[in-house]
């Protein structure tokens, strides 16, 4: 990746598409972050490509001047794998939401983790369904009952993505606040810059089906521990189990051998055919 | 059965042999040996699987037929048999037609001969082959059949003991002597059972001819046709051709991921695509119907892949391991809302290198999804051919070119393909999407927006100049078979016979299932009065397709028949000739 | 652009308002409202519902119809346009087609009118309502429209005032004194205005009228059926009906899970159904393709379920807010294999509660699974009718008592229907299989056992006694016009206006679309010299699709386009008087 | 569920299916322990459902005589989810392979675990695709060359199902080895009779495609911390880290409310349709 020569303003990656995103909501500070990440990469816009599923979040490709692709529910994960294995050069970031990501794209998730390709993956988590008016995602607490779909609730255990992450095999994992896009973008350099899956979970409010979040600016805060980050994966889960979930900060880095491309000696497809001849 | 039919029909000078047994008799290894040794001697030949669902010692035949001329289907009945066992015989004795004059040579402890075996009037004739291999060391009764085989075919004992001191040379020397010494063994008892049954030789040298499977011959034409990345999924009948696949591609510049599932083989193909390396997955019935949502982003995003569909037994998991065209359906109409897309089959084992190498031609010059219907009969089946000719496609892509002026990924054109720009490209940057969109790309809900896109995806397929390669059109006269994919073969050969009965009939195998050349299909219809449309289907799917879109003459009559047993050429000649000869 | 046909097309009598606005501007409650107290007035009416991407302040129209008998659809052009402002006009203007008798009250405040609009020709008149709102006290511009309207259309300003107060209770005291304020100052704008449309007003008393969406319609149609458990990922325009049945079915013994995704939607409902309780998903085009394996499943293992696709435009992620029939081709063919199963579609709103219920009762009766086609205009459209009649089908799974000796899940019978054990019977567990078995269930390869299966699960299909339910057929005449779904509704006034030209045409619109009733179609057209077929698609699935199954009269005429708008009855009128009158 | 009043013995579950396995697979040895499991509980066959996707391992219901039902690939998760939640009242128990459970079916298993259901789920790990031929599956190392799909291997690193149902939400958590089905049964017995999503992950040797892992009998112990089993997550995490996953025996066990459905008050459908009326 050769950066930038001259000029990289965080305008310089937004495009003049505007969004459909409601007044307020947690997405403008992502697209912001990430725009100014990539300015402070200095990365030239054409060799970077932004893929994303189906949600308000996932709509955020359109909105920069880089590559995009706006593929389909719960399945970003996969069209971004299969980018940067057929062209390793680029800088593939992966962007959606906590039910793409989580619900109908968890088995995804788990893979991309494992397999460790050397791309970015930015969750905004709003800890519901915007696009679809509002339902429970696998973020949301058990007894919100505010959707018609779930009148008592979900009774099921929030889904925590870091703790996934860290267990499929993760090696960046951090937990960020779109209200503090400057904390972001540093956080989206690191983790553009670290070799290997770097996946970082975003509290990023929906102010029209969970108002309450717009408290959430009074309550996040740094993780309150020097020993983050770690990359002793037990340090890890300890942290990740005993927090709230409302702490920000990288909380585990690994240096793992990246997925790459069996390397084997080429051949031409005529010396494959001699293998027919009788 | 067959006799009074074959009192008519004069079958293909043809030698078809069946190898049945189960355990771990290693039938399938003695079909391999037994076509190689075919094929040196000169020999064309061909060799069907049928497996149980047994991972390990399952029963399993190896159904052959050799010809002195490139073998492209099962012939009407097998002339001999060779039984280790009967072990669930009844799962595969209908795919076994014999006549009165078939020899069925079966080893006494391998069980009672089934009924139907009983009642088909063939010669039965009980050969030990466990107890002769025991007495040899390293001794195997599936070398001793094969020794058997040899000396009733008039196989030359020398070939087949350089094809098998060859193909067993990594198990060591002992396995090899006693495979010989079973050979031998068995070439001997074969002489003293006068059965004669001499394999028809080609005229010409060996040099230039080919074995192949048709799961090879896709990947061939794959990567000819330039696909550089696969994703897949492990899946009967289609794995073999993905783990053929995977070394290779990583010698041609490629790379193969095996996905976590279906859904990830499809979009892992399309994000390659969009960045530019022409790309591919391979799948079956149950991971095709997980796949088409993914098609459906292909098709509105305009982004190039090649899906190509092994068909095996359905509905559902269905029968893994066998042969049915039943999901011709799923391939032209699988996709929610109007997802126009291409479908092609190839009709042959070997025309399935040309086939792939013009899907991948066709996906990316018309920046859409193409399907291919293979199947477990093509895929599975391996043949002895003549080098498949080098048709040289040259793949193109449009793509744009960095500092155009306010560029338009979905620009309307007048062919409807629009310059997809290739990340990397300066300056040229646009978002792909499935959300339907205006010419830019930006998601649109406005219906002019949404009819330009549809027009624009769908004629880009209608106008688009498939030249001669929309079907092999062949023969004339007023009565033509239209058919597709793995029934062209005995398709082909029912012709042949009807016409050595003075009823000279057309075929008509399509190539390109969709969009359907209907004006070209009319035209091969021309002064035709009747037509017979064969599938191996249970309802008629193919025919019903052709109904959909055109006005067949009067006298259209269906021949279709769900698997697993392929259709025979006899079985079609029979119903070329009611009323005609 | 729509006068010249109406000189000769008389319209229903009817009041067509469309009510335009983004963000926030409170379109829909303006419609809802309007409809609720024109119902109470004694009219009938229909409102459906176009928005634009947007979540949360993007544009969208409430686009009303209103008549002294039942609304099924849409009129040729809007009498009364009354426009908060125009952003984002052109991705909507399309789908509000104006006459030159037609006036557009529009708030200068929110942009100058559009083109298209002044090219109409239609009256033009510039009335504040955002300066006229901000002078009273929670003042809002949608209710100074709402008062415009009312005494536009002669409402009674006691019934707006009921109305409103109800639904704005929950919002507080200010708020509803501020509504009113604001529906009586829009009322005395209005009348000085010189633009009169009175309301027509139905005979009768409106205890037994309902109002009611298509998506609540179905979800009480399923609960009518029987159907206690729903599994459903949230997805537009099905969405509300899940939200409509979760509490609902938590209060009539049921239960509704929100799946991960649609994989686990399906295959949860066969979980359930398998346990013996009838059971049912709903979704829409990209959540059906992900469906198709998992229904794949429901018939080859016979379990019955019921699926709900509510169309939206396509392909891909598409237009997700818009209508379209583009998912019938998915429905008839998405699956891979042979897996005959049941199609319907309801013909109109309140039809759509007898669909569901005997959607249900097919898919326990013949132990299949069925889908039912609604469409985004069927579902997130709100009518006034009467109440929908009650019939009461007895749901019927056929299943196996205790004590049957060598009890066979796959029995052949002779209506194809075998006997379900349902879990805790004693003594009579089986294992449900989607491989191909034998008629205990023990998977199996045999071509027999696989054709038996074939002919069963087909077979019970066909043979099944539909009665009259398989469509709506009605009046004579040489002309017939063949449809579905949410066509039906424009059809119907079609027909009802070419009649009134002295042009009979019958009507056949089809509830169940497969297996195709070929006979009773045939029937059905009998005498018939001319067929027109009508639906909301652009590759003409549905007329290819009869083309496939039956010999049409030559002289048969497609009439079929893409969403969003939907067909006009004027445009099918035209269409059906061309030559005739 | 009403114990059986009479005899209960393994063969009184076996039924008179062949199964179609390889001689010495492991998978007779967990046919054997669930047979064993059932009779020690006494449950009446008809009481018991045995859900399954598509494998080797799969295949199992047909060859016990309870209800059985033998779906698609990856999907046995969902399938038994929706027989529990429909029928509360049967012993719902799933089972399948590697490739089915964390592979394909990798986002259920995620769901079925943070939705804490009755139900037993058993996964016969032998860390390749039996059925398909040998294919490296989620659990396979990734430095295993013998299959022709992933000739150099498959780049990622191993799914570790014990760490995931941990930080998914699994309630009881155990590995075991099909060479032992009496303990094997002993712990179906436990996890049967936990209340709440119990998941097994039994090492099951495929002799066929990896023979080495006949091997496994040599090497499988059990877990030598007598901590175990915890109901402390983070201890619970430490041990699955520090272990090499041939360490058997219940690793966590927690007590969280079971899903339930909604309790809402009963009303007839006639009382939902007044709702319609103007
Ligand atoms: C296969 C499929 N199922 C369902 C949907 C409907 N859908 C669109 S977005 C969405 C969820 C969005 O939630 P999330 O990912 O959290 O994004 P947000 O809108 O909250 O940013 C759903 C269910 C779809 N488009 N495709
Ligand atoms: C949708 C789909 N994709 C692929 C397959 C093919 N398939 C059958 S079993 C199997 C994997 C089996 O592996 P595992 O679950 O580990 O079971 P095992 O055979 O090892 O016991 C696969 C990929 C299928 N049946 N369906
Ligand atoms: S609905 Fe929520 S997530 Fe979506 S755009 Fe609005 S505020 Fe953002
Ligand atoms: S292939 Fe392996 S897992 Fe499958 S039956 Fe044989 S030994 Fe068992
Ligand atoms: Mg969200
Ligand atoms: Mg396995």
């Amino acid at each position: 990746m050769n950066p930038l020569p001259g000029k990289s303003q965080p305008k310089d990656y937004k495009s003049d598409v505007k969004p459909v995103w409601c007044p307020g909501c947690g997405d403008f500070g992502v697209l912001n972050a990430i725009t100014k990440a990539l300015a402070s990469l200095r990365l030239p816009p054409e060799q970077v490509a932004l893929i994303s599923g189906i949600g308000c979040s996932s709509r955020v490709p359109a909105y920069t001047n880089v590559y995009g692709f706006h593929g389909i529910h719960g399945r970003a994960l996969a069209l971004g794998a299969g980018l940067k294995a057929a062209r390793p050069d680029l800088h593939v970031v992966v962007a959606g939401g906590d039910g793409d990501g989580f619900s109908i794209g968890g088995n995804h998730f788990l893979h991309a983790c494992r397999r460790n390709m050397d791309m970015t993956y930015i969750v905004m988590d709003n800890e519901v369904y915007g696009m679809t008016k509002g339902q429970a995602s696998p973020t949301t607490a058990p007894d919100w009952t505010e959707s018609e779909l779930t009148p008592s609730g979900t009774h099921a255990r929030p889904f925590q993505p870091a703790a996934i992450a860290l267990a499929a095999g993760a090696t960046f994992i951090a937990r960020a606040f779109s209200g503090k896009p400057n904390l972001l973008a540093q956080m989206m350099v690191l983790a553009m810059q670290h070799p290997g899956f770097a996946f970082i979970q975003v509290l990023s409010p929906c102010p029209t089906f969970r108002p309450e979040q717009k408290e959430w600016k009074n309550i996040v805060r740094p993780f309150a521990v020097d020993a983050l980050p770690t990359s002793d994966p037990a340090l890890a889960a300890l942290h990740c189990q005993r927090d709230d979930g409302m702490s920000t900060g990288v909380i585990y880095v690994e240096a793992r051998p990246v997925w790459r491309r069996s390397n084997m000696q080429e051949i031409a497809i005529e010396d494959i055919e001699q293998e027919f001849r009788l | 059965m067959y006799d009074r039919l074959m009192n008519r029909i004069q079958e293909l000078d043809s030698r078809s042999v069946a190898l049945v047994g189960s355990g771990g008799a290693g039938v399938v290894t003695v079909g391999n040996l037994l076509l190689e040794a075919a094929a040196a001697d000169g020999s064309y030949g061909l060799m069907r699987r049928s497996a149980g669902p047994q991972i390990r010692g399952g029963e399993s035949a190896a159904l052959l037929r050799f010809a002195d001329m490139p073998v492209e289907c099962a012939g009407d009945y097998y002339h001999l048999v060779i039984a280790f066992d009967w072990r669930h015989a009844e799962r595969f004795i209908d795919e076994i037609p014999l006549a009165a004059s078939s020899c069925v040579l079966h080893d006494p402890a391998g069980g009672d001969v089934p009924e139907p075996i009983v009642q088909s009037g063939a010669r039965l004739i009980p050969v030990e082959m466990q107890t002769q291999a025991k007495e040899i060391e390293y001794g195997r009764a599936n070398m001793i059949a094969l020794g058997l085989v040899s000396s009733i075919t008039g196989l030359k004992l020398e070939t087949i003991s350089k094809t098998v001191s060859r193909s067993l040379s990594t198990k060591g020397e002992n396995v090899v002597a006693g495979a010989c010494a079973c050979i031998e063994r068995g070439a001997k008892m074969g002489r003293s059972l006068d059965i004669e049954l001499p394999m028809p030789i080609a005229q010409g040298g060996t040099e230039d001819r080919w074995t192949i499977t048709g799961n090879q011959a896709c990947g061939l034409g794959a990567l000819k046709g330039g696909v550089r990345f696969v994703a897949g999924y492990p899946i009967t009948p289609a794995s073999e051709m993905l783990e053929w696949l995977a070394p290779r591609l990583a010698r041609t510049g490629g790379c193969l991921i095996q996905a976590e599932d279906e859904l990830a083989s499809v979009n892992m193909i399309l994000g390659a695509s969009y960045g530019g390396v022409p790309a591919m997955t391979v799948t079956s019935g149950p991971g095709m119907a997980l796949m088409t949502e993914g098609i459906g982003l292909a098709v509105a995003s305009e982004t190039p892949i090649v899906v190509i569909d092994v068909m095996r037994g359905g509905p559902s998991t269905g029968i893994p391991t066998k042969s049915e065209q039943t999901d011709l359906n799923i391939a032209l109409y699988g996709m929610h809302g109007e997802a126009p897309h291409v479908v092609v089959a190839p009709v042959s084992i070997p025309d399935s290198v040309f086939t792939l190498q013009w899907a991948v031609n066709l996906a990316e010059s018309l920046q859409t999804a193409v399907i291919v219907l293979s199947d477990q009969l093509l895929a599975q089946s391996r043949v002895i051919v003549n080098r498949p000719p080098d048709i040289g496609f040259i793949t193109r892509r449009v793509t744009a070119q960095a500092g155009v002026e306010n560029y338009r990924r979905y620009a309307l054109t007048a062919d409807g393909v629009s310059a997809m720009a290739i990340p990397g490209t300066i300056d040229m940057s646009y978002t792909a999407d499935g959300l339907e969109h205006d010419e830019r790309g930006t998601p649109s809900t406005g219906s002019r927006d949404h009819l330009q896109q549809l027009e624009k995806r769908a004629g880009k397929l209608i106008g688009f100049d498939y030249g001669d390669h929309w079907a092999d059109v062949e023969g004339d006269g007023t009565i033509a078979v239209v058919t597709w994919g793995s029934c062209t073969g005995a398709v082909k050969e029912a012709i042949r016979r009807a016409g050595e009965q003075g009823v000279p009939v057309r075929l008509i195998a399509l190539r390109l299932l969709a969009p359907l050349c209907t004006q070209q299909l009319n035209q091969a219809l021309e002064g035709v009065r009747r037509v017979l449309v064969v599938e191996q289907t249970f309802s008629r799917q193919f025919y019903h397709y052709l109904r959909s879109q055109v006005d067949l003459p009067k006298f259209t009559e269906s021949l279709a028949r769900p698997g697993p047993s392929p259709l025979s050429p006899g079985e079609i000649t029979a119903m070329l000739l009611v009323g005609e000869a």
